[in-house]
């Protein structure tokens, strides 16, 4: 039930916020609000039951695995909420001058050193509010070198097939014409298609790496070369830092710039989808066109003061992506993350979630499956293919995956990337235990049997859910996008 | 080891499995000479207990200041309930809605936002979320663009009294987009769009126009005229306004004849705190007839297979991860948590509550202004009616008498002069229905203070 | 799953206290323990997942319609929980300074004032933990008064058959005698039988008001004077307050002394089975014998000082009943909801209860449930009786509650009272809807349509839960009260 | 109106269905002379914002003094996680569990509850939790009285080093129990209960003795011969401890040869905020042998019609709603909320975290001890061992110390002339993990100005 149809019209059960309306008749008759809108009128009870209710229709990390690849969905440390929930933190207006902001200030200021050196990179922007839009920010700082250097002919940026839909939208986004570069069979960039595209109308190349194949690009350092002969530049999508987190930076694999999703790799909440964080990173040739607002620290550790730098700071600046400085109380839970995690934490954030992606990838393919890199090793996450399944029995990769639903496992990310067929790309990260992953994989087992003798049965999943399988179809043709008083 | 669950034990059957002898070994497909070494910024790990300790001292620096500021981030009570339900695990740790049947919690609470915003904003429909309001502006231009196809200009006007770094950020994301963004000047007496500064663009191939109620400087812009003008002109009229607002103020589906094409906005006034600038969310409504030129996230109702109702993500072919090169948008996110936030806020308050909490934002605002012009050298810099920001006219420069105020605690409001040195004398001050009347006469008193001392 | 069973020797994955054993060296080695105890070795994941969804196989208020007779399940303000989550509050230690107290004390003291107005009594300690101990105190008072006097004699407290298990049980715990007042058909006590009872051996009586029967005492005068004539004192069990909370007050009915529970008619969560707050209000027969710590005010209202009242202050008090002050953050919580509703909203309580439960009980007298005192306005509750369904059909008071939950519904208080066979008491509160209530009389009609059609799959509910009906007697008889290790 | 859903039209319709006119009618059974006029004592509604702006500012009346007192209760870190997940709506706004199946998440965690404390405190069984600490005590020894039924004495030995409002609140509730409550006197140099002391009951018929480790100084008594001599005695060994502490000190049941009967004590040490007092809770342990004398909620395992796993309240019949006037003890309600967050607060920091906290508070407060210690004039109380509470002899009076270590925001300690004469130039501190070291110097720099200041 929506909570639209447990309105009734008078309804006031809240002790909120002020009962009085104001006068409002100083105000022009015809600038103000003739009809009241259509909100929803309920008391606080029914307010809180509906939206407990509905939560309860979720699966979350707090109540189930959740190995969706590519988004790493790890636990979210309560101790950041609380943190980010201060009242100095959580009530600081964005503009308050600086006398007032040193708490927060100095927060952001050891984030940005902190990123640095995980990703080994000369400077960082936190503004991005998403993955997506520090990509926006990286290839237009890409875009903003080059011109810098008149060298307009650069019109291209190269995007390996396998590549997150976001970097092909990223770069047409900033002007560019996006190529496509093959993946070969072992999950790496072809190299040597690679070089008969790259040429002087090449800006750039957007890869992640580890890549979404889920295997090491091992050439990463001869890409780099060719990439940088020609003039280009390299950009790093850092969707899978979880992989090398600790272990490998970006900086040393010859990327220039990056950007990170610290509501992956820095374990701030997905919400739902949202907000995230997506801080940009770039070498020294990038470090004029960073976006603003960046911290500052003047003087010593022990009297700093911190302040912003505005464009008057950074006169070639790509600008500003948002009114303020982006997803501010997500930096400061990524800030928390990284001092509990620590020096010696961050470093075992790679390493575990490698051992766990190759555990389950070793078990499912004991267990009959098939995987898409068998003779390569598992990064944070590994993909698994169904064509057989779908030929053989008739069950896809989406059956699978739905009936993975009844048995309390959310489903792995599916038919992504795009060149595997019927793949399930499997993400477990580091702070799940060997248990939880034992059992994803005795229900996978058990599908596997339920698939080879009833494979109608596993078609029709999920049967415990609050709703069985939707029909998009309908959802896309007859559109029903708002609710409307009948 | 924080959040790593594994035992000695676990971690010897996991490499046998494996078939390795250590972790290490799993890392032998990356060159050595990439491997990282000691990282030297990171600290070393603190418990959450001095974590805490760490943080409390560092929030304690920044509170406590009575705040008067507003240009774009509003001080709102967010009853307590609002939080404590949005951060339950089931919202708070789950992920994009891609499975439908295991994520219906989340479908429908977005679903019932996007009925929420589409009923405020008096539009047909509305999106999942955009970034925020400033990066939601550039998407609406872009979303302009798509849908003006019978304007071949690519070319915007973009008021100067729209907020300024919504303006920048504008100008940043679409900067490789070919797109032609005007400024239109503010009238210096009333500080709004004037109709006659347009008028110079009667004629020409515009495509769209925006319009900000209330605009940055707190003022009402005529909404009806600008609306109806932008529409004889074939263009597409985005409106830019603070939700809050739209409680007592007249919604963009309902300026002048046929009402505002696109309206977005900053949601962050609706249960959201400040928050030092975010997580906000930008929201944005639009006409039935171009919804599907709408960036970002979009939940529909439809049935499953026994007919039974449920929500889905829909029109997802607009979006990266399908179309790829050809999307809409890159955005592949909404901010679902803070829209979890404002859709149980709106709940809460409902129609009325959230016309008192407007009503008396702008009773309030009234008030201070009336008390602060009873100052000798004070006034309203412009003409007109504000709702609950106002450009102060100071006898000094304002950003001397903000600094002075702040260290009486008072942040006194935003420092005009940061966006035009013809305002340098001017603050912008905003009240909301948090604030008493003590707290408006305190103000007063600080500010009669610090202006003798700064006059002598 | 128990946590037990996902513990793992030597799993520490928490960043929550410190890391580093301290050196215990410096203590007897006899005195240091030798083997850790057996608590769960989890991740924080783990830990959190399995709270979580512990969680979600409980009925709640803030998830199901909870009428559970003479428990007061109303809704419990949100704004109370945050306010008593203040920092001030949250973590003022119990023997902190009155210097360092005062915000602390001025609450306590305004709740004093707030509970003497509603109950029309001269003084009130806030003290007790829970309504028993609210009773006990009370009862002690008693006592304590008829020593004063030198009245040894005085033995015996009388109980109606109809009243709370507690009375009888704390009656004993005071060292009186018990002896029962029976009820009459109409659910008034039987004054005549009560006037036998009383003499020079009675101490009191203990009585709430509307009774457990759901229904208004009406002689009540008549009984305060029939006791008070012999020398006895009158307490009132504040458990039914809700029922006329700003409509009549216990003082003005004649009692002495009674008990609140906060957590009923304040509002305060139930917890899951606690923490309550049982504070004792008396008129001025009683004041000298109150319970330690009381809060004291010293000034004008606009200079005042607060402090601590005891021992010393109120020499004849009973004394202290618990380490500090009692269950104080219940105390803040129901202080906020008091100033919450305010005066207005205080009378208003009495009447939507009283609206709520008659408009129940004459919706579901239509449906076809007996009402076990139909000629009686029922008050915030009343009772149905099934005895029909029980010897008709088979299926008695328990099955149906049992089948309420299938329709997610939390069943009634049944059993209880105990004079009415096959009882259920209903309370439906003031904070419930209408729609609320309609769904729920719409359940009870389609299970007495099921209990015609199909009783033994009534008798066979629950069948949605996490589990269906529990073996108490191997509950009892093969006590298994903590997990071991096997 | 607040918490209160029905529009007039509700309100109207269920008047016709109850065949009434008016609310009114529904209270004619009440005589007129008994209603209620004007409430005078209870203020106008507030809404929650102006709560919330009252609250904040009496909460700020209170805070920010560094706290080391103990004296029974604590301050330790409390992790995040804890009280998010206990407050969750399905936890907190539960009622008892009376409905078995409707109910399995609080039932399964008392029984999680159950199963940790009778390992912490090395006993067969623990109960569902009582009120707090102190009238836990007072029902340990009336469930001695009941449970040992050789003793016809009804005589409780209670050591005067027993927490004083732990033994008046005893004092108060077993007050008509005829019971005969004996104090044993403290050792005076070393502030713990002799054996020489009770050596005095020795061939009596003493029914239960109290054991208090550490005790109310802080001081640890000789647990093994205690236990010992009382159970020669034929008499029952109440343990009352600290449950911190048990995580690195032995615990009740391996006191001695037989273990003790019964352990007692308050929970609040272990995830519960210090909260003014309370809501704390009451834990109990006791021995299989004597378990149907326990008073208070007891939650069993059992099967379901299934065969399948499940939990329920069990021996009810103990219990005052059934037994009525025969029951083991009138409490109806155990402290579940308090016990849900110690039950979560144990999961987390597991058996090494918990001796963690329990050894640094250790350390912390020997730490401080010793750096008092170092002031002229400034020494122990007491000889002997202490765990993390200390008595503190001072060259003046301690209430005066403490008075102005107060005013330098520093609660320094309890003033023990409260407790006994003898004791006025005595306080008793606590320090526990969440000190830092700076923080301990900063109380020796501030306590040798307020003794310079006192001896001037």
């Amino acid at each position: 039930m929506l909570i639209f149809e447990q309105s009734r019209s008078g309804r006031k059960a809240t002790a909120q916020v002020p009962a009085e309306a104001a006068d409002v008749s100083g105000l022009p008759a015809d600038l103000v609000r003739k009809q009241k809108p259509g909100l929803p009128e309920v008391s606080e009870l029914q307010a809180i039951r509906h939206y407990t209710n509905l939560s309860r229709k979720n699966f979350s990390i707090d109540t189930q695995f959740y190995p969706l690849g590519s988004c790493t969905m790890k636990y979210n440390p309560r101790g950041a909420l609380a943190a980010a929930s201060l009242p100095g933190i959580l009530n600081r207006h964005p503009l308050a001058p600086e006398s007032h902001s040193q708490g927060f200030l100095s927060c952001m200021y050891e984030l940005q050193e902190i990123l640095k050196d995980v990703t080994g990179m000369k400077g960082v922007s936190l503004t991005p509010m998403a993955g997506a839009q520090g990509e926006f920010a990286g290839v237009a700082m890409i875009r903003a070198y080059h011109q810098s250097r008149n060298d307009d002919a650069r019109t291209e940026i190269l995007v390996p097939s396998a590549a997150h839909g976001t970097n092909p939208a990223t770069a047409v986004m900033c002007g560019y014409k996006v190529r496509e570069v093959p993946v070969n069979s072992e999950g790496d960039v072809d190299v040597d298609a690679l070089k008969t595209l790259v040429g002087p109308q090449t800006a750039g190349i957007m890869m992640t790496n580890p890549s979404t194949c889920g295997v090491f690009e091992r050439q990463i350092e001869e890409i780099a070369k060719v990439i940088h002969e020609a003039g280009g530049l390299l950009y790093y999508d850092g969707a899978n830092l979880n992989a090398i987190l600790g272990k490998v930076k970006p900086g040393d694999m010859g990327f220039d710039v990056m950007h990170m999703n610290l509501h992956k790799t820095f374990a701030t909440p997905h919400g739902g989808g949202g907000p995230g964080a997506g801080p940009v990173a770039v070498n020294d040739r990038l470090l004029p066109f960073l976006p603003t607002p960046i911290v500052g620290k003047e003087g010593s550790d022990e009297a700093a003061t911190y302040r912003w730098l505005t464009q008057e700071d950074i006169p070639q600046t790509i600008g500003n992506l948002s009114a303020f400085m982006g997803n501010a109380g997500i930096l400061v839970r990524a800030y928390v993350y990284a001092i509990l995690l620590g020096k010696e934490g961050m470093h075992r954030v790679g390493e575990y979630a490698t051992l766990n992606a190759n555990y389950m990838a070793k078990r499912l393919e004991k267990e009959g499956f098939q995987l898409a890199y068998p003779d390569r090793r598992a990064t944070h996450e590994f993909i698994i293919t169904l064509s057989k399944q779908t030929k053989d029995l008739g069950v896809n990769a989406m059956d699978v995956a739905k009936r993975l639903l009844d048995y309390n496992q959310h489903a792995p990310t599916t038919y992504f990337p795009l060149l595997v067929p019927e793949c399930h790309l499997i993400e477990p990260t580091e702070t799940e235990s060997k248990e939880a992953m034992d059992e994803y994989i005795a229900a996978m087992a058990s599908i596997l049997k339920e698939s080879e003798a009833n494979p109608e049965m596993v078609r029709g999943a999920p049967y415990t859910q609050p709703v069985k399988r939707l029909d998009d179809v309908k959802a896309a043709r007859e559109l029903d996008l708002a609710w409307k008083a009948s | 080891m924080p959040f790593i669950p594994h035992t000695e034990q676990d971690v010897q059957e996991m490499l046998e499995t494996i078939g390795v002898s250590s972790i290490e070994d799993l890392f032998d497909e990356i060159p050595p000479q990439l491997r990282a070494g000691e990282l030297t910024q990171v600290p070393d790990a603190l418990n959450e207990m001095d974590m805490m300790r760490r943080m409390r001292e560092k929030s304690a620096q920044d509170e406590g200041a009575l705040c008067f500021i507003g240009a774009g981030a509003y001080e709102h009570h967010i009853p307590a309930a609002v939080w404590d339900v949005a951060t339950r695990g089931e919202f708070m740790t789950a992920y994009t809605p891609y499975q439908a049947e295991a994520s219906q919690g989340t479908l429908q609470l977005i679903y019932e936002y996007q009925s929420m915003m589409a009923t405020l904003m008096a539009m047909d429909v509305s999106n999942a979320s955009l970034y925020d309001g400033a990066s939601g502006l550039a998407e609406a231009v872009l979303m302009a663009v798509r849908a003006n196809r019978k304007s071949k200009s690519r070319k915007i006007l973009v008021p100067g009294a729209v907020h300024p770094t919504y303006r920048s950020a504008l100008a940043a994301i679409v900067e490789s987009q070919n797109i032609d963004l005007v400024e239109v000047p503010w009238n210096a007496e009333q500080g709004t769009t004037a109709l006659d500064a347009l008028k110079a663009y009667e004629g020409e191939d515009i495509t769209a126009v925006i319009i900000a109620q209330p605009n940055f400087f707190g003022q009402l812009e005529d909404v009806h005229a600008l609306t109806d003008w932008i529409h004889q002109q074939n263009s597409l009229a985005i409106a830019l306004v603070n939700p809050m607002a739209m409680a007592v103020l007249e919604a963009p589906g309902n300026w002048g004849e046929k009402g505002a094409d696109i309206a977005v906005g900053d949601g962050q006034p609706l249960g959201v705190p400040m928050a030092s600038g975010g997580p906000y969310y930008g929201f944005m409504c639009c006409t039935q007839a171009i919804v599907r030129q709408m960036p970002g996230r979009l939940i529909g109702r439809t049935v499953d297979l026994d007919g039974k109702p449920g929500y889905a993500l829909t029109l997802q072919a607009r979006e990266q991860h399908i179309r790829r090169s050809k999307a809409t948008s890159n955005i592949c996110t909404n901010q679902g948590l803070a829209v979890t936030a404002s859709t149980i806020y709106m709940s809460m308050v409902g129609p009325d509550g959230l016309a008192n909490v407007a009503g008396q934002s702008y009773k309030n605002t009234q008030s201070l202004v009336e008390l602060l012009c009873s100052i000798e050298g004070v006034g309203r810099q412009f003409s007109g009616h504000t709702f609950h920001e106002c450009a102060v006219k100071l006898p000094v420069n304002a950003a001397l008498v903000l600094e002075k105020l702040a260290e009486r605690e008072i942040l006194g409001g935003f420092d005009l002069g940061r966006v035009d040195a013809s305002l340098e004398n001017a603050m912008l001050i905003c009240v909301t229905e948090t604030k008493s009347q003590a707290d408006l006469e305190l103000y007063k008193s600080a500010l009669v203070d610090v202006l003798n001392e700064i006059q002598g």
